[in-house]
């Protein structure tokens, strides 16, 4: 135990926490939406969230962008990266609906029988890139871990005065990116007209389709958005840490996941608090301990959390996102 | 495929046994458990073609099923948790790990606490606490840790317990990770013991070799289970779970205490849960954190699922489909978990009420989806 | 006003001439007290909920063998008096005491253990289990049977002579080790559940899922379910609703027979015609007040009912 | 009605389902333990092949068994026929011992190369013991397999980890000159008994120890201790997958000490996945770089179509001391069992002889230190920890 560790580095652990929480919180999104529309976990959103590291990946080598591009270069291929990661993703997530939910939807399954399905279509998309595509096209697509060039380039932009702690372009990208894309994002929910209908179905599905909301479309907007900031999610990672694996969206999932249920599940702003709180928690706590038992500080963090606010810290429900 | 599925069912196998008289239900049931015991020699064509043994790259049918029939018993457990109680609970692996971990940490002398007792004690260096009593230390664990996990948590909403037993599932793991002079950590603990039984040809009875004698084994018990899981299911603790799912609210006014139920589902399947871990060590004679990814507890619940929540033999079915179909095909080394996903997409797609759904679960299920049509009909 | 003892409808005829046949020693119940002492008790009871109040000071007691009737208007107060009877909701101020032990914040099932039962207003069974089955988890609310006894048969009690088995070698095991207190109490569950259904007079349907039973046939399983707890007080919230006249007549003879065999009822109603025809004594709440108490004859004559009920004629017919 | 013709079908489909499988005939099936081989002067066997065939670790253990075929196909035969069996066991132990048990019950098998990870050797060598077959190792490297509890029947090709902990704890101080080493595991079974070993050579020269898992990507809070520690170099116990987001960060926060980690690094994609952020990056490993006279990376770059990878050579050794046996005489596991403890010969990888735990003695081990240098690792110096 190295209290002293913390306490010195308070302000760069913080910052780390919030670089880490700001890509939960994305990925949380989708878990969210998804969940206060139709009470599901969607088990396949980490791998919505991979297709789009990948999408990052393949961008950058169909347009040749490498660490020594220029700077128009850059700017061209983050955002066309952008861009098609957000499509990729959210077409991902539009097609595990279709073919994993949709159906069952339509036969009334009870919700046990959604969560294998979106077991089963996570192994699937995680099998396509690593098999089914190597089997095809061989390298890059595999099982090991793969480089993506480093096109944004990290360097420190600023130095925070008083605790000279530096701040690089990457993390100020990473945490503008995330929240600004959270804003938007409730800001369509609660402003739009489709948003409303979103809040309306997540309140009370059968009144909402008396008041003449389509909830079909409802659903396939939640996970084409949800699959979105999935996608952002994907190209801010990779700009962080410059790689994808097959395998990458697991533990991704696993705590943008216990992020959204920290914060309150269904509910936009408990996700980017959850996010937020959960990155922050587990670097203080590596730094006073270690990594090794980084899911053991999330998963405890997220027990006491709930034993005294049964419904996460902001409390459920899309449609009290307002409140 | 459904089609022979459709005619089948037809023929309304539930019903008939129901009204089959008891002499036939027992030499049925009888000549299956013989059947069962068999297995390890099945050399009759065309049966023998279920084995797993037959390409030169296959691996010991008598292992295969060994396994199949560990999975068979977690299966059996944590269905009394889903598919009777009703409780999500993707953290099962956690207890088959406690179980596994129990008797390797008593029964092994490579055990550093098996070692810590000895030089405490002044025993010699040979010593660990015996086979025998492993067995209600390993019980004893998984039950403290399912009421230890269950009493907080199963206060919350269906999909908060899903991510908390999930968590609980990486903890034990990690934790049995981490503490390197409690579990060995990472290395893991070897020398796990093994049931004691006479000397045959030099071996132990209980060996690595004879995989058969452990099948036999696990399968006895497996039978015990069953027929114990089908006593309470048959019972009022049966009903109060069954009350629990249906509408808890009216259930607790009819004087079913809801919470004190759900507790004993969860120590039970618990129990249950730890009990294959033991075996699972005790045959592996090696117990490593690896072996116990979260992972695996999706295959259980997939296995629950997909033989049909609710039903002993659905569950049974689920275990032995989804443990035996990748150890027989081994020779598509590779394009098995794609394989294994697609199949776990169709099947719940074709019949998400499972392959053989209780009779109540299948009716739920036509109801529902009648609701379903109407209410699309409507819209 | 037709005689009450003589039921009209297909329904009772066969109730009653199953009656002839049963066997009402099985589900009558045991009384720890004498009949015309207090039951329970609600004490100056006010709950409020936020700036509104529900109860305003509502001082009754319900005493034992009587049917009693609570009666008001829509909105005044009736079903969340009943919560607070049955633990749903804790009173602001004033106390509930059954038998004389104050039950606010006893938890739903320790509530049914001490001896309240309930129906629900809109019913709620459990829709996928058979008519018995409902009944019998009623039944399973005396019952004692552990996990572990049930698993292992592990208490066994000495039965008695009328519990034994007929055939030779069973009968001889059953003497020497006894029998399990689970057969025996699954075992006798099963034969009253089948009285209470008989008794109730809906046995002809008791293997059918309760979802698919016709609605008379549902308000009559939930007032079996809700007597197999053996309450001493039963507690039935608008067992009426949505029958027509020949059925709520079937029903005050049910009442009536439900109090023979030794409970206590509390009937809460806004049909005067059936509350005044089976009742012993009548409280009258109006915007959560008590604005009346007495026998139906002088709730009848009282200026106060007459005017709040007169918003609503039909029902005061 | 409806009811009779479903039970018309379904009597009709397994009756004709009978029909057809029946129709094979009862021939025995061979299934069961197979009991042919072993008789008489018949020279007719197989060598199993055991690890991770699939899964995300194949690459470090897929050259060794081409290595292994590539022995085999070169080996004239005389009067034997021996075929290569591979057996996947995703490096998992659990799925290693129905392999295992399968191997050893048949008897046609007459030596295992393997278990290529320690996890699955630890959980089966117990398994070939009971079953008298000899296994030799090209990559299982932990040091109890050997030292703790030895069976009879293991060998390895390699040396132990403790040695390889000491060899680069060497490296570290003597070519480096590091006197602040930052050392850093995985927590796994592989890296975190590797630093340790490291960590107890170097003793003060450590400056600090942070553990991380596998499956880790973000390592914020380990760059923290280390912007604070200030080492002059970084030692990493782990695999690829966790050392390219690693090495990334560690440069990005600017960083620049050298960066050396242990063979679970060595592989052919270990340049690919690091990029640009692992040139000049260290890899030991106890592999040395194949005699250039050899003919060995020409034939194998001809059958597999790519440079040896890991561990090629070492399966390539395996599969020759097998086939020196039965060219020897040995016709059971008794007798191959024997000649391989008596084994002594030069390899390709070093000169083999194996002591009375299976361990290849010191003296014939070479560590060589592989330097990344625009994505291929290239031998770099030789290092001997036990002087």
């Amino acid at each position: 135990m190295d209290f002293d560790n913390l306490i010195n580095g308070l302000d760069r652990a913080t910052l780390d926490g919030i670089t880490r929480g700001s890509i939960y919180a994305l990925v949380a999104l989708g878990y969210t939406m998804v969940y206060g529309v139709m009470k599901l976990i969607n088990f396949a959103h980490s791998e919505v969230f991979m297709v789009g590291t990948w999408t990052v990946l393949g961008v950058y080598t169909v347009i040749g962008a490498t660490s020594s591009s220029g700077l128009g270069m850059v700017i061209g291929a983050t955002l066309l990266a952008l861009l098609a990661a957000m499509l990729a993703s959210a077409g991902t997530a539009l097609a595990v609906e279709r073919i994993a939910y949709r159906p069952l939807r339509k036969k009334g399954a009870p919700a046990l029988i959604f969560l294998i399905t979106g077991i089963g279509c996570s192994m699937v998309l995680v099998e396509v890139f690593g098999q089914v595509l190597r089997f095809f096209f061989g390298p890059p697509f595999g099982r090991v871990t793969v480089n993506i060039p480093a096109v944004l380039e990290t360097k420190t932009v600023f130095t925070i005065p008083g605790v000279d702690l530096a701040v690089s372009n990457t993390r100020i990208l990473i945490i503008v990116g995330a929240i600004v894309m959270m804003l938007a994002l409730d800001a369509f929910v609660n402003k739009s007209r489709l948003g409303r209908g979103v809040r309306a179905v997540a309140q009370d599905p059968d009144t909402a389709s008396l008041m003449g909301v389509n909830q079909e479309r409802v659903i396939m907007l939640v996970f084409v958005l949800g699959g979105a900031m999935a996608g952002v999610a994907a190209l801010l990672y990779t700009v962080q840490y410059d790689i994808t694996k097959f395998d990458i969206g697991f533990i991704i999932g696993l705590k943008a996941f216990t992020a959204a249920v920290l914060g309150g599940i269904g509910n936009l702003r408990g996700a980017l608090v959850g996010g937020l709180f959960l990155g922050i928690v587990e670097v203080y706590a590596s730094a006073i301990w270690d990594s090794s038992w980084t899911n053991v500080y999330a998963f405890v963090v997220l027990v006491v959390v709930l034993m005294f606010r049964p419904t996460g810290i902001l409390g459920e429900s899309l449609g009290k996102a307002r409140a | 495929m459904s089609q022979i599925l459709d005619a089948y069912r037809g023929l309304r196998l539930g019903d008939r046994w129901d009204g089959a008289p008891t002499v036939v239900r027992w030499a049925v049931m009888l000549l299956v458990i013989a059947f069962a015991f068999y297995l390890p020699y099945l050399n009759i064509l065309p049966f023998a073609y279920i084995r797993t043994d037959l390409t030169s790259s296959g691996s010991d049918w008598a292992s295969v099923l060994f396994l199949v029939v560990v999975y068979m018993i977690v299966a059996v457990g944590l269905n009394v948790v889903i598919g009777l109680a009703g409780l999500l609970d993707l953290g099962y692996v956690g207890f088959y790990a406690l179980g596994a971990y129990s008797i390797a940490l008593f029964g092994s002398t490579n055990s550093p606490v098996v070692q810590a007792m000895q030089s405490k004690f002044g025993l010699s260096e040979e010593w660990a606490v015996p086979f025998a009593v492993c067995i209600p230390i390993a019980i004893t664990m998984s039950l403290i840790a399912g009421v230890f996990l269950g009493a907080p948590t199963l206060r919350l909403r269906g999909d908060y317990l899903a991510i908390v037993t999930l968590g609980f599932g990486e903890i034990i793991r990690i934790t049995a990770r981490n503490l390197d002079n409690v579990t060995n950590g990472a290395a893991g603990i070897t020398q796990v013991p093994v049931p004691p039984g006479p000397e045959i040809d030099g071996r132990a009875f209980f060996n690595t070799i004879d995989a058969e004698r452990w099948y036999w084994l696990a399968l006895t018990i497996l039978i015990l289970i069953i027929w114990l899981a089908r006593r309470l299911e048959h019972s009022r603790v049966g009903r109060a779970w069954l009350a629990i799912r249906e509408d808890e609210d009216a259930a607790s006014v009819m004087g079913v205490a809801g919470f004190k139920f759900k507790l004993w589902a969860f120590a039970i399947g618990a129990t249950l849960g730890g009990l294959a871990g033991l075996l699972f060590g005790s045959k592996q004679q090696y117990v490593e954190p690896n072996a116990f990814m979260v992972n695996l507890s999706f295959l259980f619940v997939a296995m629950v699922v997909i033989g049909g929540s609710g039903n002993i033999f659905g569950a049974l079915l689920g275990a032995f489909l989804l443990t035996y179909l990748p150890e027989r095909f081994r020779e598509f080394v590779d394009w098995r978990p794609f394989a294994f996903g697609v199949a776990l997409v169709l099947v719940m797609i074709l019949r998400p009420q499972g392959l053989v759904p209780s009779r109540r679960r299948a009716r739920e299920f036509e109801d529902r989806r009648h609701e379903a049509e109407e209410a699309a009909a409507d819209a | 006003m037709p005689d009450l003892t003589t039921p009209s409808s297909a329904n009772s005829d066969e109730a009653v001439g199953l009656e002839d046949t049963s066997d009402h020693d099985l589900i009558e119940i045991e009384t720890s007290g004498a009949v015309g002492e207090t039951l329970l008790e609600v004490d100056h009871v006010t709950l409020r909920f936020g700036g509104v109040v529900a109860l305003n000071d509502v001082n009754f007691e319900i005493r034992r063998g009587e049917i009693l009737g609570l009666i008001g208007p829509n909105g005044a107060g009736k079903t969340t008096c009943f919560n607070a009877m049955t633990g749903v909701y804790t009173p602001t101020e004033g106390k509930i005491r059954f038998k004389g032990k104050e039950i606010a914040g006893t938890k739903p099932h320790k509530i049914n253990h001490l001896g309240i039962a309930r129906t629900f207003q809109n019913i709620r069974l459990f829709p996928e289990m058979s008519a018995l089955e409902n009944v019998m988890v009623g039944c399973d609310a005396r019952h004692k049977s552990s996990v572990v006894g049930v698993l292992f048969r592990s208490y066994r009690v000495r039965p008695t002579e009328a519990e034994l088995p007929e055939s030779g070698i069973r009968r001889s095991l059953a003497k020497v080790f006894g029998v399990s207190r689970h057969t025996l109490e699954e075992r006798a569950g099963r034969r009253r559940s089948m009285e209470l259904l008989r008794f109730v007079g809906i046995a002809d349907r008791a293997h059918e899922l309760a979802r698919n039973l016709p609605y008379g046939y549902q308000r009559r399983l939930e007032i079996a379910r809700a007597l197999a707890t053996e309450p001493e007080l039963i507690c039935l919230d608008e067992p009426a609703a949505g029958f027509n006249p020949a059925e709520k007549e079937d029903l005050m003879g049910l009442i009536r027979r439900i109090r023979d065999l030794g409970h206590t009822v509390l009937v809460i109603e806004h049909d005067m015609k059936l509350v005044l025809g089976v009742t012993d004594r009548i409280v009258v709440l109006e915007f959560g007040s008590k604005i009346a108490e007495g026998t139906p004859e002088e709730v009848a004559r009282n200026p106060k009912v007459i005017a709040a009920y007169l918003g609503e004629p039909d029902d005061a017919a | 009605m409806i009811r009779s013709t479903k039970t018309w079908q379904a009597v009709a489909l397994t009756a004709v389902a009978t029909l057809a499988l029946g129709a094979c005939g009862t021939t025995d099936t061979g299934g069961g333990s197979g009991s042919d081989g072993g008789d008489g002067g018949d020279c007719n066997f197989k060598i199993a092949a055991m690890g991770a065939l699939s899964g995300p670790n194949a690459s470090i253990v897929v050259p060794s068994v081409d290595g292994a075929e590539l022995a085999l196909d070169q080996w004239d035969g005389g009067d034997c026929t021996v075929s290569l069996e591979r057996f996947d066991t995703e490096g998992d132990p659990a799925k290693a011992t129905p392999v295992a048990t399968q191997i050893a019950g048949d008897e046609s098998f007459i030596g295992v190369i393997g278990g290529a990870f320690s996890g699955e050797t630890r959980a089966t060598k117990t398994i070939y013991q009971d079953g008298g077959i000899p296994m030799i190792s090209q990559s299982a490297t932990a040091t109890d397999l050997t030292q703790d509890d030895p069976v009879e029947v293991f060998h390895r090709l390699v040396p132990y980890d403790d040695y390889q902990g000491a060899a680069i704890a060497k490296y570290l101080t003597d070519e480096l000159g590091a006197t602040k080493v930052f050392v850093i595991d995985n927590s796994e079974a592989y890296g975190e008994p590797l630093a340790d070993r490291v960590e107890e050579t170097l003793g003060d020269a450590m400056i600090q120890r942070d553990k991380t898992e596998v499956g880790q990507t973000d390592f914020a809070p380990t760059i923290a201790k280390m912007e604070s520690a200030k080492p002059d170099a970084i030692m990493y116990g782990g695999y690829i997958a966790e050392a390219a987001p690693l090495l990334k960060q560690i440069r990005d926060a600017g960083i620049d000490a050298p960066f050396i980690g242990g063979d679970g690094l060595y592989g052919a994609d270990f340049g690919n996945a690091v990029g640009e952020a692992g040139e000049g990056a260290i890899v030991m490993c106890p592999c040395a770089p194949i005699d250039e006279s050899s003919t060995f990376a020409s034939d194998f770059e001809k059958a597999y179509g790519g440079a040896p990878g890991a561990y090629a050579a070492e399966g390539y050794d395996a599969m020759t001391v097998f086939l020196k046996g039965l060219e020897d005489g040995a016709r059971d596991r008794a007798a191959m069992l024997e000649f391989v403890n008596g084994y002594t010969g030069d390899g390709l990888s070093k000169s083999i002889a194996f002591d009375e735990n299976g361990d290849v003695p010191q003296d014939q081990v070479s560590y060589w230190a592989y330097k990344n240098n625009g994505g291929t690792l290239e031998p770099e110096v030789e290092v001997k920890p036990a002087e």
